[in-house]
């Protein structure tokens, strides 16, 4: 019988060694798979390859929230090697957050592409091509070392597949098949890295019975998935902890 | 200086540009203020890249009890659900973009060029920082419509020769909307459609680089 | 207000001109777009370019479908200029459909590829890339006119985009908008489809107000439908009228 | 002749080649009854390329009441549902075979060279015909089982030097199980590891162009 599931996080990321290629999706708390994100910083590996569409702390109303409010692929910095992604850096340019960014920024191999690229490149990593021709970017920084060509009078440059040793997934449901569905924007880039991981893990917020998600609506088929850990109630990014963090800081209550 | 319009006016005067049933995407920043002030007799369908299509109004800070941090735009500011919401993942939200799917985008700018050309993002010495999903809009979306400040905190313009800023697109705008005017970036040059209330063709041209053209039906800005 | 239902399938194919390229699904009965096929062939446009999957009759048990039946691409034979396909006859080789089919090749110019690279031209065009590189036919027929190409060691051949005057598409359930649902294997080729034709019409089963469909299982979002036709009640292809035919063809009552 | 293996045995030998929670494609033809003889102990997802995965055994001619058209699989030919089936598009379904998703395919084939070459279309003079799926799958899966019969309907054998008939894909094939034989496609050549009850290694030598290397752990066939 197939069984994805496990127990908890450590165990889940436990075979990931110093120099891994992890991608990531990070859309502010939505769709970012914290729990993973936690383990993997807890775990201490280093010269880490990090693929995420954004690299920025999660913010709630003007709050810019911790690691332990809204964990990001942001605070796995000090252990990256290089980061390929499209937003580097907080919107804000003057806050600290930002000033570490930018260390970080000097210490690491930087690629930065644009969304659009980056989930073409990771779709087509995951579905085994070789590479594709994409008109984004032409007569831009982006076209720097990239071949250039013109089909049908339109100019493309090439844009290699993106793959990853590791993908860390976040959903909402699950069934031990490893079959996923995916709540509002929590979708996001989460089913195109699901299926570029050489060993995807997801956390989920909930973990069903196979046959109890309507065939019709599953977004990840459990083909793409090796690994499900569901979230304890009250974790990081759990509906009640997402509550009481809005709740905290968009009441009044507390003035940042 | 003299009284320029409002962020929200500037996003009132875009919303003019679309027609019942477009599908537009709005960028960060002033674009994204559109949202809220689409007449009641257009149909619009509002994008955002991280895979939504048909979003609504954006949520404000006291309502607090409404927020669902699943429900955020590209920006990552939490909306209003309405009827219609359709909910995809980022591949095809920029298929849409990329494959001409969308009949307009409005994007916030630090420059645009006399051709046309849009710079919307910066890099630092150490690194570039903030493509987003910019140059996809860019390139794909059937209408580029720029909605900015005419002139820098400086004073300086923002409507230039050449940029100074790395590009987001060549020659890719199709109109601009400012504090000051609407300008359409056309063949012949940056024609001067609309005018801010209270404002004459010579102020506007001398915040401006490059030559503006009079429009044959030059007007003043109207809601 | 949006609204894209048209009353009649003669209206909706009525500005579809000779020469036209036309993309449809076929899959058996499956998803087919049967009262749009036949409204074209009863239009009497000539030269078309036909892309499809299957270029063949449909069958239930043992019988293969007249055209009143089950409605395929098949059907147009004779109006067609040139047909992309990845099967282009039946499996039967013996019938006289076969031999039918047998002639219309040899009066049209056939371009014969993989179904897989056939649906990721198709996916290329709706999403505007300028073409990709794909593993598949290395060392096969398939190479032959194509660029080849070796990356990271491997070695893929240059496949272009498709896309197409009008995408024919058939769905479950629409809303006025043209956002689409589909039932089971109706859905195939149909969403890709429905991203790559310059105008895309869809036949449904059913229409339903704006919000009646669940906004996290929408699968063509209306952004790719143009127009959309309700298949009458016991019509080509209706839930009805295929009931109907499976009870005459599989109960024995008729043999074949 | 002797007696070969029925195309249900041969099908149920396929299946043993599965493990405990593969997905596996099956080509139209022989491969397809391997659906129906699943072990009980084996939890084994089918997937088809018209989209869907884990589909349930298919239906008989008698069984009108319950052919659903809509539920059919890559051979269009209907079957059962069961819990945890999931439908998806063709593009997905390509994408899975293409990146390498599958665990294993089992295909029909015309023959199959002593490299491993598949052969498994024709096309007539005037045109090619039937490509379908089976050059992605033969270049996809992570592992291909070609499940055929040893010879022709004339004789002659379909394990051969060199193909004839054009190539669905080079030096592809992992292990050919027929009515007589199962050999493996190993870089030492065809390796001969089980024969039919009854038949003699030099009888299926006879039936087999290129030269065969009988396994050390050479054996009957056992289901």
């Amino acid at each position: 019988m197939i069984n994805k599931v496990m127990s908890n996080f450590d165990d889940a990321v436990s075979d990931i060694p110093d120099g891994a290629s992890i991608m990531m999706y990070s859309w502010g708390a939505a769709g970012t798979p914290q729990n993973l994100i936690r383990a993997l910083r807890d775990r201490g590996v280093k010269d880490l390859t990090i693929i995420t569409h954004n690299f920025i702390p999660a913010w709630i109303g003007s709050h810019v929230c911790s690691e332990d409010e809204i964990m990001t692929p942001y605070f796995l910095k000090g252990r990256i090697r290089k980061l390929i992604t499209s937003w580097p850096r907080p919107i804000e340019a003057a806050s600290d957050i930002a000033r570490h960014a930018e260390e970080e920024m000097g210490k690491i191999e930087l690629e930065v592409t644009s969304h659009g690229i980056l989930a073409e490149r990771i779709r087509a990593g995951g579905s085994g091509l070789g590479g594709f021709y994409s008109p984004t970017g032409i007569g831009t920084v982006l076209e720097e070392g990239k071949e250039k060509r013109i089909i049908d009078g339109r100019a493309y440059l090439f844009e290699t597949p993106l793959k990853a040793d590791f993908s860390f997934v976040r959903a909402y449901k699950a069934d031990r098949r490893g079959n996923l569905i995916y709540r509002a924007a929590e979708r996001g880039a989460n089913p195109y890295m699901a299926m570029a991981g050489e060993i995807t893990i997801a956390e989920v917020a909930e973990i069903v019975g196979v046959g109890e998600i309507d065939p019709e609506v599953i977004v990840t088929p459990g083909i793409f998935v090796d690994r499900i850990v569901k979230i304890h109630d009250g974790g990081l990014g759990s509906e009640k902890q997402r509550k009481l963090l809005c709740q905290r800081y968009l009441s009044g209550e507390v003035e940042k | 200086m003299k009284e320029r319009l409002s962020h929200e006016v500037m996003a009132m005067r875009a919303t003019k540009e679309f027609r019942d049933g477009d599908c537009v995407n709005l960028g960060y920043g002033i674009p994204n203020l559109c949202v809220g002030f689409v007449p009641p007799d257009k149909e619009i369908i509002f994008h955002a890249e991280n895979g939504v299509l048909g979003y609504g109004r954006l949520l404000f800070e006291n309502e607090a009890d409404r927020v669902d941090l699943d429900y955020v735009d590209a920006g990552i500011r939490p909306f209003e659900p309405q009827p219609g919401l359709c909910w995809f993942d980022m591949a095809l939200a920029f298929d849409m973009i990329r494959g001409g799917h969308l009949d307009a985008t409005v994007l916030g700018a630090l420059e645009v060029s006399e051709k046309g050309d849009l710079a919307n993002w910066t890099r630092s010495a150490a690194a570039a920082a903030g493509i987003g999903g910019g140059m996809d809009l860019a390139v794909g979306a059937k209408r580029v419509i720029v909605l900015m400040e005419h002139i820098t905190k400086k004073g300086e313009p923002r409507i230039v020769r050449q940029c100074k800023f790395p590009l987001t697109a060549k020659e890719c705008v199709n109109l601009i909307i400012t504090d000051l005017a609407v300008i359409a970036v056309e063949e012949g040059g940056l024609i001067l459609r609309e005018y801010a209330p209270g404002w004459m063709v010579e102020e506007i041209q001398a915040l401006t680089e490059p030559r503006l053209v009079a429009a044959e039906a030059l007007c003043e800005m109207s809601l």
